[in-house]
């Protein structure tokens, strides 16, 4: 999932003083893997296995800890960001509503498999945990913003515009 | 002491133990993947689901704590009933490869499977989620993600036990697995145990997997020579020839646990050995081998022999009285050249004898170099690697006879004059004394090879040629009198425990 | 005459190839009547170029065979009695051929010259005083094989030979009473003629438990089923058990030429011998011709026969194989079609017989069917020994001992009575 | 004789006890097959072997075969489950890698005929029906004891 393009990452002085500031508020260093990820996130746009590592020095644990808890929240972007980044939710309101239609509708019209990045680079297709819209499924986040009730002839509508720009 | 009450019988038990260990003490047995005793609990894999009185709800056996008065049922419908479903969940993406698994035959999910599962799949092969068969996560473990249950066992190793945390489960849901970090392996030395504690096919040894079936294999109990903890093993062995080492569980020593370096210490019993004596003249039969050691032996006052820790408790003792009664005159050392190691706080002790203390404890001098310095002009070494430990020692050598009693072709046999062949640990009944002074008796597990002989039965021949006797029949009647003589000794009650029930 | 002077090697030579000649034949027909009995084809499959004659050069096989085995001696044996018993078997059964008379009596000039090698008045006694020796053979074997087993076999057979033994010799007494004599010849030429002109005179007819009593002596005798015991081939284990090759062929061939000589006896006590039933010499005499003829013809016909069966075989071979069996088939023929050519060629251009010719016409003619009554009654060994199954020892000594000698006893008191009756003893 | 004769069945009438008239029926029926088998020689039973040859039934057992899959690799996967299955201990397997997917492989795999006492155990073992004897081969003999034990090729090639 990561590509392997090295980036430096490091704590910004005034990040620093913000961790020691909110460390005291977690009975573990432990505790402070999720906000280091936002943080890192926040300043990179994503997490390389480097910023990982960084994360793991900071909290006193092993890197393998980090990368675990960065895989499993998918908001956490572990690859270099991309114009479109379509999450399709599958989880279980979602699924019952329709969303492995939605999801097949979009691997069919950008000729990629969910996880993988279209060839010029400005798509990338991921199926996604639950994002917290259960009454309007399927659903999908586009980047930041949530496209809700979706049927095919919305993806296609969708796709239309995002492909004029 | 609590009193609880299992399936409708009152027992007490200790205060403060999960059920699922209480239970067993009171011989019910919970099924249970991802609880091992060795291991901090997490209640991921719900196979241990009981029912409590009074909770409407199953409880996980394994995170719940007895308390007094717990009535407690293991083997209600809705307890069946559960852990049929749990089957059924946990075999929903397994990929059902039993063939070409080397788990089969001791696997969790075949055994639980025919015991509580026995459902029809709903679901087709080609349904389930495909994920890597073959991982190499370190050196010596290979993982196949498909078959991972993810009871997380080999997580919680990693974390608690050894506390590297290499392992972590990556992703979630169907399509979690287990990994190490990207570009960085499963490392540490006890990775192994793993592969052990694994409940399914997930992890496998890289030099056991596909190498044997397991249903072939026999075993027999033994102890690690790797070092003087003195871990308690399994040999597993086939054809005579030994397969795997497993760890055997002994609380006062090394628990469930045991070195990688110690587990994969096995292949110079197999291969190698020296089968049939041999002198400058060529092979010989044992009887012949004898008197030609007999022949360097007329005047003792010129004869050294050395001993060696790493010969057993058994060896060494008749050794020793060998010396007393045919040989007066005769100089007894003892003493290991061995490359020391580290003392990892954990397993592994710098010292790579398992038997140091039981030499010392039975009287023999550990002054060898001085000894092998001496004017001694022939040198009897039994089942010690002199020159492959020490190679500069070869000058002190150089104009002595040496009579090599090896199990394999060393460099101590290469050079020597006399070669005579004797049983390794593994083709004995015997005892080492650990660090801590604990006598561990072991049994042998395969038959020895060629002419070989335990250093028993040669000093006994050595010593009727001389027209002396031992004073032993047998070696049970040797091992009555070195434990009587002895303090501490007494003959230790071995109570076996498979790994698997852990 | 130098005839008189050197018939008797002639005739020597005769007594001794006859039984050897029957031996092969014998030997293949055993294999293959058993075969068919038992709904088999039997051995078909030794060929020389192809020629298998249903089997009979599995007989040359087998002879090759045991000539090349190696011959085995146990040790610490007395070698001289260890091959003594092979050799009397095979002896002792080949000397009864030497008093059998093959034809009647040939006239030439005032001399009679009689057709068999040895011209004895007591041949019957002969005969029983020859065969005793078997016992020996037997005996012998089985001791100095040095074989707890040989030798309880050899002891075995011993006890059964010397108990029908006296059956065999009983069995006799009633028609020596009737012929009042011991010769051979003589006792054949008085089964000529008729009994009520409907039966040939033959001593069966007149001798009828006699006859039973001797058939049933003669296969213990010669240890044929289902009085095998002595051997017990594959069950209890026989004297011979430690020979190989050789020896062990002179044991085998010596128990065929002892079958063969049996049935040579029994013809020619009971079957009325070279007689033709219904012709007597003298008949014969006078229409040599006649009979040449016939003789001719018959073989003619039958090759005619031969040669339709072998052509239909020959056809039904095209469709089934593609190996030399159809070679084997035409050669066969071709040997058929000249014979039968030969004897219609002997048909056509017969000469006109002198006496001399004339006599020695009839004597092939009752030669011929005395060797036919023998084959036939080896048949009857033969079927006999693939029908009924193997006696238990008790059985037989009591079948011996207390049916058979009674028997034979009952038959003196009988054949008496009947010679006082019929007033032919006076 | 010390060995007594128990007697079982009915008593025998005056006609079996003289035997000869049993003997007589024994000879008949024996007569009778000759008589039949020579006239009429093509109806008997035997089969001219080498030339002949029986139809075997669909379900005979004869020599292994090892199957392919498509792509011409062997369908065993070396689960060992034939050789466990065994009765005459006749087959031996040694396993390794597949160099592509990481599944078990049999590098060796060898039959020895000889032991072989073509019970099926093996093909009804198999998981995978990659051994399967319905090859009707039954024509094994050898003059060589190496030649009698199959190996991994051979089956492969039936």
């Amino acid at each position: 999932m990561a590509t392997t393009e090295k980036t430096e990452v490091k704590f910004s002085e005034a990040r620093k003083q913000e961790i020691e500031r909110i460390r005291g508020r977690y009975e573990t260093p432990r505790g402070l893997i999720m906000p280091l990820l936002w943080m890192i996130q926040d300043d990179y746009g994503w997490i390389s296995y480097d910023a990982m590592e960084l994360i793991a020095g900071e909290c006193e644990t092993s890197p393998a800890w980090v990368y675990s808890i960065a895989t499993f929240y998918t908001m956490f972007e572990l690859e270099k960001p991309i114009r479109y980044h379509l999450q399709v939710c599958n989880t279980l309101s979602c699924g019952l509503c329709g969303s492995e239609s939605i999801l097949a509708h979009l691997e069919d019209r950008l000729g990629i498999q969910a996880g993988e990045s279209t060839e010029d680079g400005r798509f990338r297709l991921t199926a996604v945990e639950c994002l917290a819209s259960c009454g309007t499924g399927p659903m999908m986040q586009m980047n930041d913003e949530y496209y809700e009730s979706l049927t095919t002839e919305k993806v296609d509508a969708m796709l239309e515009e995002w492909n004029c720009d | 002491m609590a009193k609880i009450t299992i399936n409708g019988v009152e027992q007490a038990v200790e205060d403060g133990l999960y059920l699922i260990e209480a239970a067993r003490r009171c011989g019910v047995d919970i099924p249970h993947y991802c609880y091992h005793p060795g291991l901090p609990v997490e209640g991921n894999c719900r196979m241990c689901s009981v029912e409590v009185e009074g909770i409407p709800k199953l409880q996980t056996a394994c995170t719940t704590i007895v308390q007094d008065g717990m009535v407690v049922i293991t083997d209600s419908e809705k307890v069946v009933g559960e852990r049929s479903d749990v089957m059924e969940f946990l075999l929903r993406n397994h990929p059902i490869d039993c063939p070409i698994c080397d788990q089969a035959g001791e696997c969790g999910l075949q055994d639980y499977y025919m015991e509580h599962g026995l459902h029809d799949s709903r679901i087709t092969v080609s349904e389930k989620v495909k994920k890597k068969k073959r991982v190499d996560l370190g050196p010596n473990v290979v993982l196949d993600s498909e078959r991972c249950i993810l009871c997380t066992r080999c997580v919680r190793f990693c974390k608690d036990v050894v506390g590297t945390e290499e392992l972590v489960i990556k992703n979630r849901s169907n399509h979690a697995e287990i990994t190490t970090f990207p570009g960085k392996g499963l490392v540490n030395p006890y990775a192994l145990n793993t592969v052990d504690i694994c409940p399914v096919g997930a992890l496998t040894s890289r030099k056991f997997r596909f190498q044997c079936r397991v249903w072939y294999m026999k075993n027999a109990t033994s102890i690690c020579p790797g070092c003087e903890r003195g871990c308690n093993i399994w040999i597993d062995h086939h054809e005579n020839k030994i397969q795997r080492l497993r760890p055997r569980l002994n609380p006062d020593v090394n628990n469930y646990w045991m070195c990688d370096e110690g587990r994969l210490d096995f292949h110079w019993i197999n291969d190698d050995r020296v089968l049939r004596a041999e002198g400058p003249d060529g092979l010989m039969r044992p009887d012949e081998a004898d008197r030609a050691v007999l022949a360097l032996l007329s005047n003792p006052g010129d004869v050294l022999i050395v001993a060696s820790p790493r010969s057993t408790n058994e060896s060494l003792f008749a050794l020793k009285r060998f010396v007393e009664v045919a040989l007066p005159g005769a100089a007894l050392t003892g003493g290991s050249f061995r490359p020391t190691g580290d003392d990892d706080g954990f397993l592994r002790l710098p010292d790579k004898n398992p038997n140091s203390r039981g030499m010392r404890e039975i009287g023999i001098a550990g002054d060898l170099e001085n000894r092998l310095n001496g004017s001694a002009g022939v040198v009897l070494v039994f089942e010690n690697d002199l020159l492959g430990d020490r190679p500069d020692l070869e000058s002190v050598l150089a104009g002595k006879k040496v009579v090599a009693f090896t199990s394999n072709r060393t460099a101590t046999a290469r050079g020597a004059d006399l070669v005579v062949p004797v049983t390794t640990y593994a083709e004995l009944n015997g005892s080492f004394t650990n660090h801590a002074g604990l006598r561990q008796e072991f049994r042998s597990a395969i038959r020895p090879p060629g002419d070989s002989r335990s250093v028993f039965d040669v000093v006994k021949s050595l010593s009727g040629l001389l027209g002396k006797e031992l004073g032993w029949e047998s070696e049970t009647a040797l091992t009555k009198e070195m434990t009587d003589v002895i303090t501490g000794w007494g003959v230790r009650v071995e109570e076996e425990t498979e790994l698997h029930a852990g | 005459m130098p005839a008189e002077l050197f018939m008797p090697f002639v005739m020597v030579l005769v007594a001794a190839l006859l039984p050897l000649q029957l031996l092969p034949a014998m030997i293949w027909a055993e294999r293959k009547v058993s075969a068919f009995i038992q709904d088999r084809t039997g051995p078909n499959r030794a060929d020389i170029l192809g020629i298998r004659l249903g089997g009979v050069i599995h007989s040359i096989a087998d002879v090759v065979k045991l000539i090349a085995k190696e011959d085995m001696t146990p040790s610490k044996v007395n070698s001289f009695y260890y091959s003594l018993g092979p050799f009397l078997a095979l002896f002792i059964s080949l000397i009864p051929f030497s008093i059998i008379p093959l034809a009647d009596t040939l006239k030439i000039g005032g001399a009679a010259i009689p057709l068999r090698a040895v011209t004895l008045d007591v041949g019957i006694l002969f005969i029983l005083a020859i065969t005793s020796f078997h016992v020996y053979a037997v005996v012998f074997a089985g001791w100095a094989s040095n074989n707890s087993f040989s030798l309880l076999g050899g002891l075995r057979s011993a006890a059964q030979m010397v108990s029908y033994e006296l059956g065999l010799g009983l069995s006799l007494v009633g028609m020596i009473m009737v012929a009042q004599t011991l010769d051979l010849n003589e006792i054949v030429r008085q089964q000529g003629g008729t009994i009520f002109g409907i039966l040939p005179a033959w001593n069966v007819f007149l001798q009828p438990l006699g006859f039973l009593i001797f058939v049933v002596s003669i296969f213990a005798e010669t240890n044929r089923n289902p009085f095998d015991l002595p051997e017990g081939e594959s069950e209890i284990i026989g004297f011979h058990v430690e020979y190989s090759s050789m020896r062990f062929a002179f044991f085998f061939m010596g128990e065929y030429i002892a079958i063969i000589g049996g049935s040579a006896v029994v013809a020619t006590l009971f079957l009325g011998g070279w007689q033709v039933p219904f012709f007597d010499t003298e008949m014969l005499r006078e229409n040599a011709m006649l009979a040449a003829r016939i003789a001719f013809g018959s073989t003619a016909a039958l090759c005619v026969l031969l040669s339709i069966i072998l052509m239909a075989y020959d056809k039904k071979l095209q469709a089934l194989y593609t190996d030399k069996r159809r070679f084997e088939a035409r050669v066969l023929l071709g040997i058929v079609v000249t014979l039968g050519a030969g004897a219609v060629g002997g048909l056509l251009f017969l000469p006109t017989l002198s006496s001399l010719g004339e006599q020695i016409v009839t004597a092939i003619v009752q030669n011929t069917f005395l060797v036919g009554k023998i084959l036939l009654f080896c048949f009857f060994f033969i079927w006999v020994r693939w029908t009924l199954p193997r006696f238990r020892y008790d059985q037989l000594m009591n079948l011996g001992w207390k049916t058979l000698i009674p028997l034979a006893l009952l038959n003196i008191f009988l054949t008496g009575v009947a010679l006082v009756l019929f007033d032919r003893g006076a | 004789m010390m060995i007594g004769v128990k007697k079982i069945g009915k008593p025998m009438d005056i006609k079996e006890r003289s035997y000869l008239f049993e003997i007589a029926r024994g000879m008949m029926t024996s007569i009778r097959h000759f008589i039949r088998n020579v006239l009429n020689q093509g109806a008997m039973p035997t089969l001219q072997y080498p030339e002949e040859k029986r139809v075997l039934p669909e379900r005979f057992r004869g020599r292994h075969r090892l199957m392919q899959r498509e792509d011409g690799t062997p369908r065993c996967v070396a689960c060992f489950c034939c050789q466990t299955a065994c009765p005459a201990d006749c087959i031996s397997i040694e396993a390794t890698e597949r160099d592509d997917e990481g599944e078990k492989v049999a590098a060796r795999f060898d039959i020895n005929i000889l032991r072989c006492v073509f019970c099926g155990l093996c093909v009804e073992a198999c998981p995978c029906d990659a051994i399967r004897m319905d090859t009707g081969m039954y024509e094994l003999a050898d003059t060589n004891r190496e030649n009698l034990i199959y190996d991994l090729n051979t089956l492969l090639r039936h």
